[in-house]
């Protein structure tokens, strides 16, 4: 097996887990602040996991460029539409959870 | 079985579950949903059936396929600001009862 | 000279003409009446211009792009075509002309009724010479959605609601008629008409492709009991909307459903669907006129008047299977252009009529003598081609259809024929018994001349087309599916 | 287009394009409308003129218009139309006079001529058809020009009498669209021919021409008031005195008659028909509505509806005659066609002026009305004896040629018919005559309009019934004169039994 | 495609797209449906690619997803701020009905599937010819060459649909803000400033790559929306002299573009969009590239909503610097 193929599998398999784990705190955290927390936990370090397995899987240097564009193009994304739930939130009258209700 | 007929299968369950979905609920939204999904379920049966030709795909069904998606959203557009105006003008949501029909 | 008016695509321009003029429309509001008459004159032109050329070199197709099918589309002038088309120039013009008049510079409404009425206009031209399954359903798509914009067009509640009934009822429809598209294509690799006509199998797929296609259609068509939705969209529209709703739009489905039926699976259905469609079209014709004679409002009259018209036209699947195709052919598509044109001048009148005494309840609108009693007979002058009466194309048409069912021997058809001509005749009546009760009301003011004209020329229009059906009815089997003697004689 | 094929449309469209005009004419132009309907009923009348002589020939004048491929609208002249076009021409002239003065000043005037004018026209147009399928097509239109006739009023009564006629003719008229639908689909061209075009027909079709002669009559019977397809002419009566007096004596009865004529001389043949079976129990008919119409007539009080129920009485003396099959019974109906014609139209006219001058609607209100008007009534009593048949009127001799044609045709009972209705006319219309000359005149009449010039009515009221009053004597006693109707129907009759 | 190793996936794929659509039917509260709709178009987009219709799959994404998806939000906020708040059940059926419906349902999807079975084993389809004339279409891409010109018809009248959207919502209704005030926030104006040009850009290159390889005008147009959009949700407007006429001329640009073209047939004696050969390829490009511009714009007007009033969108103004940033 090309080592590039071992990298990439291992890479996947590390992705997994963030994945996993953001989409249980989507489900199960308490409060919108704090699923907002999760869900970037899956968006960036899950996704550029996953960008990198697949950059190493592609043909030309191009389009590995390419896939590591989507990644900074969801960070930036995630990061605004984060900070703006939040916000909205927070206008609306949210209070953020503090472990007791 | 071959894999476009599983997706044809796919398509024609979409299909109906869309109609359902159109006849059985009242508001308008939805019935809007419906209808989006019962397109969609159009395009995947339109795409699967004519996939099946050996070689590469025929890009024909794909064009009007494209075709499809536009014009749907096109439809979705003006139903949506209907309903909006609807909501605005009578403050309700869904068709009148047959008794307003007169 | 003759070489140009034989060669020139002389169609392309019913389409091409409404859509720039939408275009312009949309771009100077304030001289869209002016684009409006300017492409109601070519566009009849051009249909002059086609029968032309119909007439003298039969019918003609053109490869779009210069792609022969299955590659690329066909649009096809033939007699089919041609009276849909003749149906469209006379209904689109004299709508036209009266809708400067209706419609003020001041209103909202004009601003976007050209707008949407060239794209309509446009769209049903294209619909009519098109020959291509699934560029029927762009087509149609784009009649449906102008169709439904007009019928909102006034914003009243009822209209709003009537369109949103249109849309969704449109929409169903035409995703039903797309997967029946779609199952085509996968079996057969086209969806261009006549290669189909040639290749289709009269097999479960096909017949599933023909039912899923002919339920869309039927319910854009509004045929019993997918009816639903034609009389609040058509009688709560402004009335040169519902003219055109009535006169044109419910043929144009009516015409791929013809197309599909006779051209592309002739053999495939089976006479139970048939006969299915025919009682279906019985169902419309009684239940129809029965509605109508209980409607209060004379726009709902009418509305409910062209629900049971449509039930005649489905007469010609059951007729047309054996010897009376021709004539069971014939008669239908003389019948479109009669119903066209007599049920188009009919919702004019009513424009009319509401303008002056301003509601449409039949119980407050007697007026011998006066402005309402003109406009009232003028409405029974439409309504004598609704009926059948001759000398009218209405009766040149009932006719035909009822020498097919005898030829056919389809006798409960026939009876359904008489008891609908009877009972059109009773809610025609209710309208027109007001034109000879004196009226206690004040005298009304007269209406301008472009309200009164147009309607009365075009049901003048109707009924002497009875006299002059010689050519239309030969026409209408030029390229036609069906073909055989027109009146056919049993002489044994 | 050859002077020989557009004479017939021209005879048409003499009273159709008046008519036409006259529908975009305001109320008050009553001058131009004048001139436009008498100069259409002159000119009608002398393009008739120039026909006749060509007829008398044997010389035909076709005009066709092809409606569809193998369906033309044939117009044709031939001694049968023509003793219809006559008689309705001329009574269109005489009630268009009628008219103008009885309308004076009542409001509706152009659209009540502009119907006028179509129905006339749609008459010209059954008279002159050439098949049954034009036949057919002016026959509708005769109905629904006759609609608006019906109803001028506008009052609720006459709505409801012009809904109750529209649903007995339209009913009628389906029949008869499916009868001819269906003869032209098993019998090919259906022209009127002298002696018919069915006889050759394959012998396994007769069960079917047996339906269809069923069809056709029960579409003509409503119109020709066969009972019990009469319910609308007494109900009727609502419209103004001219219209009644056009509809029974020319339009629409006439109509209903003379189809019946051209279904069984000109489709059926009138031996192919009898040899069907077909006539003797039209002819029971036709004799069962004479009985029935006269017994009725005896009980109404209301002039012009004892003159209705009379009407349906004596348009069945048409139909028997057609149908005892024999050439003197033949004479009998077609000339009773004219002369009942001009004896019910009097009738009508003077029962119109008594409701005009004196508001007289009721027998009972006419005791002494001769002496008030004296013209009228001699008219009236004219029309009345003509009814009865007394020598040497009109009606005589159509009823004497009825008796001859029944001793013929060894068809006693039809004698015995005769013989009853007889008696039953001149039960109901003697005690009239009685009323009108002997009767003590009340102190006064339920409205008078006295006259500064001392005439009992205005002219145009009084010169219409005298005309026909006279010409009621004279076509009893000129009756042998060269081309008198009973010389005409004699050449009709030798042309419908000698092939 | 036979069954392979990817069998659990397109087991599994089918039943998840049926589930999404289920749930967005039936989950009473409709923020949650349009939610799962969006999910589910995107879960389509995958289906398409393993269709092997890339072009399809970036359609789908952009506007079934996108777009659809933008539509169905700022409907839902508007209806919800003209009608109140309330959740969507079912209708109450009675018994009958439904029975009526599930079996007439039901038996149409037997009736259909069984169908199938008579679908042909070696179906033809219009590939080869497609390749057969790819040369002489002016693209190299076959769905462009279709889309474009040998159904360049069918593309007309669609373009034709999409107008008449905008002219149906715009005589409807004015423009009603759906946003009670522009988003604002340091982030998103910096967002902004980065993602702009990157939409353009990108929209630039998917119309470029159209040509030979899936994308095109249809794609482009949509990412040109979107930057639209951003933009006017952080407070950017058309300014009131260009809301009239100009804002119309643009919307009407590609279509009249394209219909100009297509009349070049008939004029010169050949058939209705059959372009003369030597100037296939300079056309359908000059068409393609307006087309997008028109697009973009028809597809914000309809997010829109309503014909324009002349004014900005928003009651209070917007800030100067959101209005700068969209030049």
């Amino acid at each position: 097996m090309d080592p590039r193929d071992i990298l990439s599998i291992v890479f996947l398999l590390a992705a997994a887990p963030f994945f996993l784990a953001g989409t249980i705190g989507l489900l199960r955290f308490p409060d919108v602040f704090c699923r907002l927390h999760a869900l970037t936990k899956a968006d960036n370090l899950g996704l550029g996991l996953i960008v990198i397995a697949l950059a190493l899987q592609a043909d030309t240097w191009l389009q590995s460029a390419r896939l590591l564009l989507i990644w900074l193009l969801v960070m930036l994304s995630g990061a605004t539409v984060a900070h703006l739930i939040a916000r909205t939130a927070l206008r609306a009258g949210r209070k953020p959870w503090s472990g007791r209700s | 079985m071959s894999v476009p007929l599983i997706y044809t299968a796919a398509g024609i369950f979409l299909f109906l579950l869309g109609t359902y979905g159109l006849v059985a609920y009242a508001h308008l939204l939805r019935k809007i949903l419906a209808a989006n999904i019962m397109g969609s379920g159009v395009f995947m049966a339109f795409i699967a059936v004519a996939g099946r030709t050996p070689g590469a795909p025929d890009p024909v069904p794909h064009a009007m396929v494209l075709t499809g998606i536009v014009v749907t959203v096109a439809f979705t557009s003006v139903a949506l600001a209907l309903a909006v105006r609807i909501a605005r003008t009578s403050s309700r949501v869904h068709l009148s009862g047959r008794d307003e029909e007169q | 000279m003759d070489a140009v008016l034989l060669t020139h695509p002389w169609s392309v321009w019913t389409i091409i003409v409404p859509l720039a003029a939408a275009v312009l429309a949309f771009l100077v509001p304030r001289r869209a009446p002016l684009a409006g008459i300017i492409t109601a004159l070519s566009v009849a032109l051009f249909v002059a211009a086609t029968a032309y050329r119909i007439f003298l070199a039969g019918p003609h197709t053109q490869m779009l792009g210069g792609w022969q099918a299955p590659l690329g589309i066909t649009l096809r002038a033939d007699g089919p075509a041609l009276i849909m088309l003749l149906t469209s120039g006379l209904v689109g013009l004299t709508v036209s002309l009266y809708a400067t008049g209706y419609f003020t510079a001041a209103d909202r409404q004009q601003r976007y009724f050209w707008p949407l009425w060239l794209l309509l206009w446009a769209a049903c031209n294209a619909l009519f010479l098109s020959g291509d399954l699934f560029n029927l359903y762009v087509t149609l798509e784009l009649v449906t959605l102008s169709s439904i914009a007009l019928a909102a067009l006034n914003g009243s509640p009822a209209a709003l609601d009537g369109a949103m009934r249109y849309l969704l009822a449109g929409l169903l429809g035409s995703l039903s008629y797309l997967l029946g598209v779609a199952l085509i294509y996968g079996a057969y690799g086209t969806v261009d008409l006549t290669l189909l006509g040639q290749t289709v199998r009269a097999d479960g797929l096909s017949r599933a492709a023909l039912a899923l296609m002919t339920a869309g259609l039927l319910l854009k068509t509004a045929l019993f009991p997918l009816h639903f939705w034609l009389p609040p969209a058509h009688a709560s529209a402004p009335p040169p909307v519902s003219a055109l709703l009535s006169g044109l739009v419910v043929k144009a489905p009516l015409l791929i459903l013809f197309r599909l039926w006779f051209e592309v699976f002739p053999d495939t259905a089976t006479a139970g669907m048939a006969h299915l469609l025919g009682i279906l079209g019985c169902g419309a014709i009684i239940w129809g006129s029965l509605m109508a004679l209980r409607q209060q409002r004379l726009k709902l009259l009418v509305a409910y008047s062209t629900v049971a018209q449509i039930g005649y036209f489905f007469l010609l699947f059951p007729l047309a299977r054996g010897e009376a195709a021709a004539t069971a052919w014939v008669g239908v598509f003389l019948l479109v252009l009669a119903h066209g044109c007599s049920k188009a001048s009919m919702f004019l009148v009513c424009g009319t009529i509401t303008r002056l005494a301003g509601h449409d309840r039949l119980a407050g609108l007697a007026g011998a003598g006066g402005t309402l009693g003109a406009r009232l007979l003028v409405f029974a002058l439409a309504a004598v081609t609704l009926v059948g009466m001759p000398p009218s194309s209405g009766f040149i048409a009932k006719w035909l259809l009822i020498n097919a069912a005898i030829v056919a021997g389809q006798w409960w058809y026939l009876a359904t024929i008489a008891l609908g001509t009877l009972l059109a005749s009773g809610y025609v009546l209710r309208v027109l018994s007001l034109a000879f009760t004196e009226s206690q009301s004040p005298p009304l003011p007269v209406a301008p001349r472009i309200l009164r004209w147009p309607p009365l020329a075009l049901s003048v229009v109707a009924v002497l087309l009875g006299l002059a059906a010689f050519h239309p009815a030969v026409l209408t089997l030029a390229g036609a599916p069906v073909s055989g003697i027109i009146l056919l004689e049993m002489v044994p | 287009m050859s002077w020989r094929e557009a004479l017939p449309v021209l005879i048409v469209l003499s009273s159709l394009i008046p008519g036409l005009i006259i529908f975009t004419l305001p109320e008050e132009r009553q001058r131009l409308r004048t001139a436009l309907n008498l100069g259409g009923a002159l000119v009608k009348l002398s393009l008739v003129a120039v026909l006749f002589p060509f007829v008398y020939l044997g010389q035909s004048f076709v005009f066709r218009l092809p409606l569809l491929p193998g369906m033309d609208l044939v117009l044709h002249a031939d001694a049968l139309s023509l003793l219809f076009i006559v008689l309705s021409a001329f009574l269109w002239l005489v009630t268009t006079l009628y008219a103008i003065g009885y309308l004076e000043g009542s409001p509706h005037r152009s659209r009540f001529f502009g119907f006028f004018s179509l129905c006339v026209s749609s008459t010209t147009g059954i008279a002159l058809a050439g098949d049954l399928i034009s036949f057919v097509i002016f026959y509708e239109m005769l109905t629904i020009s006759t609609y608006p006739l019906v109803v001028h009023r506008g009052t609720p009564e006459a709505l409801r009498a012009g809904r109750i006629y529209l649903a007995y003719t339209l009913s009628g008229g389906i029949l008869l669209l499916v009868g001819t639908a269906w003869l032209r689909v098993i019998a090919g061209d259906l022209a009127f021919v002298a002696t018919g075009i069915l006889s050759a027909l394959d012998p396994s079709l007769h069960p079917s021409l047996m339906v269809i002669f069923l069809l056709l009559i029960l579409g003509l019977g409503v119109k020709a008031a066969l009972v019990p397809l009469h319910g609308w002419l007494p109900l009727a009566m609502v419209a103004p005195a001219p219209v009644s007096a056009l509809l029974h004596a020319v339009a629409v009865v006439k109509a209903g008659a003379f189809g019946i004529m051209r279904v069984v001389y000109d489709v059926y043949g009138i031996e192919f028909a009898a040899s069907l079976g077909l006539l003797q129990p039209l002819a029971l008919i036709a004799a069962m509505t004479v009985i029935y119409g006269s017994v009725r007539t005896l009980f109404q009080d209301d002039l012009k509806r004892r003159l209705a129920y009379s009407t349906v009485s004596q348009v069945s003396y048409i139909a028997l005659g057609i149908d005892v099959a024999g050439p003197l019974a033949t004479i009998g109906g077609l000339v009773h066609l004219v002369h009942q014609g001009m004896m019910k139209i009097t009738l009508f006219f003077c029962a119109g002026n008594l409701a005009e001058t004196l508001g007289i609607h009721k027998i009972s209100e006419m005791n002494g009305v001769g002496r008030r008007l004296p013209w009228t009534m001699a008219a009236f009593t004219i029309g009345a004896l003509g009814m009865i048949g007394l020598p040497p009127l009109a009606g005589f001799i159509s009823k004497w040629y009825l008796v001859l044609g029944g001793l013929e045709a060894e068809q006693n009972w039809v004698i015995v018919v005769l013989m009853l209705s007889t008696l039953l006319n001149a039960a109901y219309f003697l005690p009239i005559i009685y009323r009108i000359w002997f009767g003590a005149p009340p102190q006064s009449w339920p409205r008078d309009r006295v006259r500064a010039d001392g005439r009992e009515t205005s002219l145009l009221l009084l010169l219409p019934p005298l005309a026909t009053g006279l010409l009621v004597i004279m076509l009893g006693l000129l009756a042998a004169a060269p081309f008198s109707p009973l010389q005409w129907v004699q050449i009709i009759t030798i042309r419908e039994y000698i092939p | 495609m036979t069954p392979g190793p990817l069998l659990l996936f397109d087991l599994l794929l089918p039943a998840v797209l049926l589930w999404l659509a289920w749930r967005s039917l039936t989950s009473s509260d409709l923020f949650r449906a349009v939610i799962l709709f969006i999910a589910f178009n995107l879960l389509l987009a995958l289906a398409w690619v393993r269709l092997e219709a890339p072009d399809v799959a970036l359609a789908e994404a952009a506007i079934g997803a996108g777009v659809t998806g933008t539509l169905l939000l700022a409907a839902l906020t508007r209806i919800e701020s003209a009608a109140g708040r309330r959740l969507s059940r079912p209708a109450r059926w009675r018994p009958a009905a439904l029975v009526l419906t599930g079996t007439a349902l039901l038996a149409a999807a037997a009736g259909l599937l069984w169908s199938l079975r008579l679908l042909p084993t070696m179906p033809g389809g219009l590939g080869p010819l497609v390749d057969r004339h790819l040369a002489e279409s002016g693209v190299d891409h076959p769905v462009t060459a279709v889309l474009l010109n040998f159904r360049g018809y069918d593309t007309l009248l669609e373009v034709a649909v999409l107008l008449l959207a905008v002219i149906a919502i715009w005589c409807l209704d004015e423009a009603v803000p759906f946003l009670q005030q522009p988003l604002e926030s340091p982030l998103l104006t910096g967002f902004n400033r980065m993602m702009l040009p990157i939409l353009l850009l990108s929209a630039g290159y998917l119309l470029w790559l159209g040509s030979h390889a899936p994308g095109g005008a249809f794609q482009a147009a949509s990412l040109l929306a979107a930057g639209l959009l951003l933009a006017l949700f952080s407070g950017a407007s058309l300014p009131a002299q260009w809301s009239g006429l100009p804002l119309r001329l643009l919307l009407v640009l590609g279509f009249l573009a394209f219909l100009a073209a297509a009349i070049i047939g008939p004029l010169t004696g050949r058939a209705l969009l059959h372009y003369p050969p030597a100037w296939v390829k300079p056309l359908i490009l000059l068409v393609e590239w307006l087309l997008t511009l028109s697009i973009a714009l028809i597809l914000t007007a309809t997010v829109i909503g309503g014909r324009p009033t002349g004014s900005r969108p928003y009651p209070p103004p917007a800030s100067p610097a959101a209005e700068g940033r969209q030049r």
